[in-house]
């Protein structure tokens, strides 16, 4: 080889090399990085073994292998829920610190949520311990076959005291138990104190209906010159909770079967009505904290974590209130949150021991304290709670209390399927409110949709629907 | 001992539609100063590439010094290389430049120095060894280009249009100079150009190529006196020689070749056939032009007259033909007047006027 | 007068005979070319080729492997398919022109030789370099109820109550913020392509044209434009593939307000559909390869016309 | 000499001697006029690519207060950095930092190593093919990446790419590799074909030639070309997020946990200005070459 050849081979390995060390600096840069008991081998498998070959790499390392066992920054707890950057640091930094191990706590957006898990399930090398999401995030999971029966976990943490409803939905209409519930949620409605100045006569802020709410809106805006209800319709805004748990069965008095009625007609005439009082820029909202802290909305139903950097930050300016009732009561949505454990998934002791800190009164208390998602468990001091989380907490008590009060649970066994589902609803809402199509039209359009995926999926009815034998069928 | 021998050598491109070079066979003597001369596209270019390793040829071998260098790549020929645009590297001043071929060959840096000095002293260019190409002109660089080959005493030194960048003035001057240089080193030297003068002033030998083939190799005297065909007289000379057809016809049992009407008596070649057609070639300066009426003199209009300093070019019908005459300057003549023009017969060409090949005179038929 | 054929008139042999002069070396020497090809070629196919593929079977291949046109059918009957499609080209047709006209008017700037041209260059080349996700930020920061642009309204006294510029009742609104959040994003490169092209125009034809009496607007109409048709070429079908895949800033600005093709894509992928999304996949890609299409179709009839 | 008037742009200045043409020298009221129309042009211009910039920048910097307030001051009076504090110190943030930075280098490394090659040939050589070539991989452009990622994330797992940055980095280099292919081809075709043939005739092989000739010529434009791909993968977005788990890069962190779901305004603007501020320095660095870098594309 010629000097020259030689010099330039030289120069690409040099950058090979400072490219190797700076992965490896990568690796070790991890915060949470372990003791190096294991090598961090997914990270420097294929680079050490064929690196300047970009295109061999893939086939040279195409041979399964077992997943590292124990990853170097913990066992992975891979989850939907507290994702935002103030969130995952408070899940990392006062939730998991007490933990009795190292955990990598791994939030993730929608898509990647479900994508990962089904992705190494497919590839069959699993590397997450502990899955952590709604209700609705797991028939997916389900029907794929990755999640493994908690049921003998559940009976090892029988002294938590889950609620017997809870229960029954992890089963999923089977005899297994598919999760062990985590912490519960629901959505409220926030105002801004300058707000109540044009609540109409006689309203009372606890006890609304929603023709109160629509003369509300059209009173302040009367006064303030600017449409100030909002709602969360962006396009990573959680509307659609709105009309499955609020306005459908506060209407007709079910979710499902209902949705073409004469009610359901009479629903979206007068949601439609109120729209007039919206702040059009609610196609933007994702969360209704930002336009409730900005002054851009002052009156908002959003769920209570979305609303919560308002309330912490200027918990006196706002108050907070039960969503309002419809002919058939006040509807409203828990939102469960649950933990799972894939098939296959590497850590298991350590994930169920992970499971049981979880759900320790003394965790739970301190989740309800700092990220404002409420106790599922008996003996969880709320008493204590920062003055944002307090508001919320007072809201739903009220809700809790109020004779009218219609749970409304989050669409069961809908599976992947959960996605469509909620975009049948966003889109009825489109045609109807923001299109101006005929809503009978639209609604037996939309309802064959309905009826086409409960069917594929052979979902049976949920609450407050009576149960069904077969798929859900809409009225 | 460093002759070039090419044989039978095929050149195609766009994948073999297109042959550039068409069995071309050319032996240059050692030390010999080969031009190769040819209007652009003629294929001449990727003939020196070819002896240069640059290209390879379909088919067909070539040898350098005896040996045969066909497959092999330039760095193994012992060739060096003078480009049209002097790729002269921009990023090396000029002394690396020159070093370039001998650092290649891993000298000693005290042999390096004094045989790039001796070189770029040859060039004149010693001056600008630490200078960069940007800051020289287009005539330094060549030098440049000229230096970085000559100081690695190829055993054939190659040249693409090497002058044909300069401007007039200054081509002039480097021909010349370039002229003297070579006959100095006494390189076999293949050198390309479509510059018919600088063929002529340069070469030992002229190889005139068309169309991918070469049609002749001669010294440039014979290429000027004799050329090979239509196409080589018409390339070569300005103006370029002048053709007329004409047919034979029996004249009192010899022949003559009836040029529009107008019988010409001149040494016609052997073998003809009265009502055969031929072309005739006689250059502007063997054409002689008279006021007067004569019996061998054919007549024709002038269209044209150029007062070119040394003479007059004039520019005359003769029946269809235009054609070009050379007078003295003080011939006083205005164009639509008629004049006479006779033929210095010793310089007249004859050619098939079917395939432009140029009859071979030797057996001439005279004209009573 | 016809050349006259001299000893170069040897027939070509035919190609299928064998070319005598093949060595080993030889054939390396002309496989060169591919080889220096072969490993992007692999790696394309690798990490490129092969998924895209199997993206594109998700569009008509259901979950058990029936093959299908469901997908299709409902892209085509969702509610927003006409939106998005009518939206796409709508911001395609509008901020195009508008980039290329500005590239064109700040390519001529650069060229004007002006003091700190270098620093104006520098300015207007910043969002090359600036992600989709980030721009989207920055410009919702701008029109959003209360953002920058109504602040300064208000401020200074010229609009007291603050307009929903990205409000879907404000249509018009909402596409100029898409519009220009979008000639913001993507001119840049037009214009590196322009001025790339007019610093090869030799200043003689201008010369020229100027001698021959052409004011400034003749010049650009007649010479410039005609001069840097490749440039504008090929930045337009660059320009066009990009634009049919935006769709960050779109959502950033006008949320749910304003589908576009490549957001319905997105959506679909984000509502766990991932054969709804490789359908608009499918979409986008016959979009931009039938446009492509057609500005090479018309690039060759004007090459033609050029004569080159 | 021609080359020394060439290397001296500016005229002469006139000498005393040679009276001044007033005329010829004197700018008209009119010219004058037209000249500060083209200044007040670029200076609008610039203001409407500057001021969304600067507007961000107070953004990320403003106290948590001032970006809810209304309206909006645009000139601040006060400037913190809590809000980038406490983003700079969010957990991730660091280390996805620093995989940006390694996967950018990475896949400049990766492109360059397998799209320069392929330049090269474009450039350089004229085979059957190479139109088809150059229309195949201008068309990869119109693929939409989003649809990409999924099957990519199965086939990574299986070869054990998942996760890795090293995958990150396969990816974004084929994201790149068009782009990466077709300026380099034009960086290469700036460099005369003469000058490595000349190499090559005074000893070179065809390695050597490219090495000590076209390569250092050609190095500038590479290096241009290669910190684009760099900020290519750097703000690439998801097929980091879903090619990742832990190994995340920074826009994938900021789509995954701030952007995409709703993280306070404050973060989302920090996150903006950390993803902005990189693209500031490179440009700045690599406006020069970034016309060489295209100019070649058209022809």
């Amino acid at each position: 080889m010629n000097a020259s050849l030689r010099s330039t081979v030289t120069l690409f390995a040099l950058i090979l090399a400072a490219a190797l060390v700076l992965t490896a600096c990568g690796t070790q840069a991890q915060p949470t990085s372990a003791p190096p008991t294991s090598a961090p081998a997914a990270t420097s498998a294929p680079a050490a073994t064929n690196p300047p070959a970009p295109t061999t790499a893939p086939a040279g390392n195409a041979t399964p292998t077992n997943p590292p066992p124990t990853p170097n920054g913990g066992i992975i707890f891979h989850s939907s829920q507290f994702a935002p950057v103030n969130e995952a640091e408070t899940m990392r930094n006062v939730i998991l610190k007490d933990a009795p191990m190292l955990v990598d706590f791994q939030p993730q957006a929608a898509g990647p949520f479900v994508d990962i898990p089904l992705a190494q399930q497919k590839a069959g090398k699993v590397n997450i311990a502990l899955i952590g999401g709604q209700h609705g995030d797991f028939p997916a999971f389900i029907n794929a076959g990755l999640l493994d029966d908690v049921t003998p976990l559940l009976n090892k943490l029988s002294d938590r005291k889950f609620p017997e409803t809870y229960l029954e939905l992890s089963q999923m209409g089977t005899d297994k138990h598919y999760y062990v519930p985590w912490a519960q949620a629901t959505y409220i409605m926030v105002a801004n104190k300058d707000a109540l100045q044009y609540l109409p006569q006689g309203a009372d802020i606890n006890k609304l209906t929603y023709d109160q709410l629509r003369e509300w809106a059209a009173n302040a805006q009367k006064g303030t010159g600017q449409r100030v209800l909002g709602f969360p319709v962006g396009p990573q805004g959680l509307i659609h909770r709105f009309w499955q748990g609020y306005l459908y069965p506060s209407y007709t008095g079910t979710a499902v079967g209902g949705f073409k009625s004469a009610d359901a007609v009479k629903m979206w005439t007068d949601f439609k009505e109120m729209w007039k009082y919206v702040n059009p820029a609610s196609t933007n909202y994702n969360n209704m904290s930002e336009p409730l802290q900005s002054g851009e909305v002052l009156i908002a139903w959003d769920h209570i974590a979305r609303l919560k950097p308002a309330l912490d930050a200027n918990p006196n300016q706002f108050v907070t209130f039960p969503a309002p009732a419809g002919p058939k009561g006040r509807a409203y949505m828990p939102v469960l949150t649950a933990l799972a454990l894939p098939v296959g998934g590497p850590n298991r002791a350590e994930a169920e021991q992970l499971i049981t800190y979880l759900t320790d009164p003394k965790t739970q208390t301190l989740v309800a304290q700092n990220l404002g998602f409420f106790p599922v468990v008996q003996g969880a001091d709320t008493s204590n709670l920062p003055p944002g989380v307090k508001l919320e907490a007072d809201a739903i008590a009220v809700l809790q209390s109020s004779p009218d009060a219609l749970p409304a649970l989050l669409p069961v066994g809908l599976g992947p399927k959960g996605g469509d589902w909620n975009k049948v609803y966003n889109d009825t809402f489109q045609r109807i409110v923001i299109k101006n199509e005929d809503i009978q039209t639209v609604l037996n359009e939309q309802a064959t949709l309905m009826q086409n995926i409960l069917n594929e999926v052979k979902a049976k009815c949920w609450a407050p629907d009576p149960p069904s034998d077969g798929p859900c069928q809409v009225q | 001992m460093s002759e070039i021998r090419i044989q039978g050598v095929w050149k195609y491109f766009s994948k073999g539609k297109v042959a550039a070079l068409k069995d071309v066979s050319l032996t240059v003597q050692d030390r010999e100063f080969m031009v190769l001369l040819g209007p652009s596209g003629c294929g001449k270019t990727t003939l020196l590439r070819c002896i240069a390793g640059l290209e390879y040829p379909e088919r067909g071998r070539i040898f350098i010094g005896g040996r045969d260098v066909t497959d092999e790549p330039p760095r193994k020929r012992k060739i060096a290389m003078v480009f049209q645009s002097y790729a002269v590297f921009p990023h090396l001043t000029v002394f690396e430049n020159i070093a370039f071929g001998l650092r290649m060959q891993k000298r000693p840096n005290a042999e390096v120095k004094q045989r790039v000095n001796n070189a770029a002293g040859m060039m004149r260019i010693e001056n600008f060894l630490e200078r960069y190409p940007a800051q020289l002109s287009g005539g330094q660089r060549q030098r440049v280009a000229v230096a970085r080959g000559l100081v690695m005493e190829p055993q054939v030194l190659l040249m693409d249009e090497p002058l044909s960048n300069l401007d007039a003035l200054l081509r002039l001057q480097a021909r010349a100079e370039l002229k003297r240089l070579l006959q100095q080193v006494q390189t076999t030297t293949v050198y390309v150009t479509h510059d018919q003068i600088e063929a002529l002033s340069m070469g030992d030998r002229i190889a005139v190529m068309e169309n991918g083939a070469i049609v002749q190799v001669d010294a440039p005297t014979q290429v000027y006196d004799y050329p090979g065909s239509l196409f080589v007289g018409g390339f070569i000379g300005t103006p370029p020689m002048n053709f007329l057809r004409g047919t034979v016809k029996s004249m009192n049992g010899a022949f003559a070749l009836n040029l529009g009407g107008q019988p010409i008596r001149a040494a016609l070649p052997a073998n003809v056939q009265a009502g055969q057609d031929l072309l005739m070639g006689i250059r502007a300066e063997n054409i002689e032009a008279s006021a007067q009426r004569s019996p061998d003199a054919v007549p024709a209009r002038v269209l044209v007259v150029e007062p070119l300093g040394s003479h007059l070019l004039l520019t005359v019908q003769v029946g269809e033909t235009p054609i070009k005459v050379q007078t003295r300057m003080d011939f006083n003549i205005a164009p639509d007047q008629t004049i006479y023009l006779r033929l210095e017969p010793k310089q007249v060409r004859w050619f098939d006027p079917e395939t432009g090949v140029r009859y071979d005179a030797s057996g001439s038929t005279e004209l009573k | 007068m016809a050349t006259p054929q001299y000893t170069g008139d040897a027939l070509a042999p035919p190609l299928t005979s064998p070319l005598t002069n093949k060595t080993f070396a030889r054939r390396m020497e002309s496989a060169l070319p591919y080889l220096l090809l072969l490993p992007s070629m692999l790696f394309m196919l690798i990490f490129f080729a092969w998924p895209m593929v199997q993206a594109l079977i998700l569009s008509v291949r259901t979950p058990d492997g029936a093959w299908t046109m469901q997908y299709l059918e409902r892209m085509v009957r969702d509610v927003n398919f006409t939106d998005a499609l009518r939206n796409t080209f709508l911001i395609i047709l509008i901020a195009i022109p508008l980039q290329f006209a500005f590239a064109i008017a700040m390519g001529l700037l650069i060229q004007a030789k002006l003091k700190g041209s270098a620093l104006f260059l520098y300015f207007w080349t910043i969002p090359l370099a600036v992600s989709d996700l980030a721009a989207g930020l920055v410009w919702l920061a701008v029109f959003s109820d209360r953002g920058f642009l109504n602040s300064v309204l208000r401020t200074t006294g010229i609009m007291p109550i603050a307009f929903s510029w990205l409000s879907y009742e404000n249509y018009g609104t909402l596409l100029m913020a898409v519009v220009i959040a979008e000639v913001w994003r993507a001119t840049a490169i037009v214009m590196v392509i322009v001025v790339a092209g007019l610093q090869l125009i030799p200043d003689d034809y201008l010369e020229a044209a100027e001698v021959f009496g052409a004011t400034r607007w003749q010049r650009l109409w007649h010479v410039t434009l005609p001069m840097i048709r490749p440039s504008l070429q090929v930045a337009l079908i660059l320009r066009t593939i990009l634009a049919f895949q935006v769709f960050a800033v779109v959502i950033a600005l006008a949320g749910r307000a304003m589908p576009v093709l490549a957001s319905e894509a997105y959506n679909r992928y984000a509502e766990l559909n991932p054969n709804g999304a490789a359908v608009y996949a499918l979409l986008i890609l016959t979009i931009s390869l039938v446009t492509t299409g057609v500005y090479l179709r018309l690039l060759r009839t004007s090459e033609a016309e050029m004569g080159r | 000499m021609s080359a020394q008037t060439k290397t001296m742009p500016r005229p002469l200045a006139p000498s005393e001697e040679m009276p001044l043409n007033a005329a010829a020298n004197k700018p008209t009221f009119a010219k004058t006029l037209g000249r500060l129309a083209l200044y007040a042009a670029a200076i609008t211009i610039s203001l409407f690519f500057l001021v969304p910039i600067y507007l961000i920048f107070i953004s990320a910097f403003s106290p948590q207060q001032a970006i809810f307030a209304y309206p909006k001051s645009i000139l601040p009076q006060t400037l913190t950095a809590e809000t980038m504090l406490f983003f700079w110190n969010a957990r991730g943030v660091q280390s996805a930092l620093l995989n940006s930075i390694i996967v950018g280098i990475l896949t400049l490394v990766f492109s360059l190593l397998v799209g320069a090659p392929a330049g090269y040939a474009l450039a350089r050589f004229f085979f059957r093919g190479r139109d088809s070539y150059k229309m195949l991989i201008l068309t990869t452009r119109a693929f939409p990446i989003v649809i990409l990622s999924i099957p990519l994330a199965v086939n990574y797992i299986q070869w054990n790419l998942y996760d890795t940055l090293w995958g990150v980095a396969f990816a974004h280099t084929a994201m790149a590799l068009p782009t990466t292919i077709l300026v380099t081809s034009s960086i290469f075709i700036g460099v005369s074909r003469e000058l490595e043939e000349a190499a090559q005739t005074l000893g070179c092989n065809r390695a050597q030639a490219f090495i000590k000739v076209a390569l250092p010529l050609a190095l500038p434009g590479l290096a241009a070309a290669a910190i684009f791909t760099f900020v290519l993968s750097w703000n690439e977005t998801f097929a980091a997020t879903i090619l990742t788990q832990r190994n995340r890069t920074l826009p994938a962190l900021v789509l995954s946990q701030i952007a995409d779901v709703g993280a306070p305004l404050p973060f989302r603007y920090a996150a903006g200005f950390f993803l902005i501020a990189p693209s500031l320095l490179y440009i700045f660095f690599m406006r020069r070459y970034l016309l060489g870098m295209w100019g070649q594309v058209v022809k």
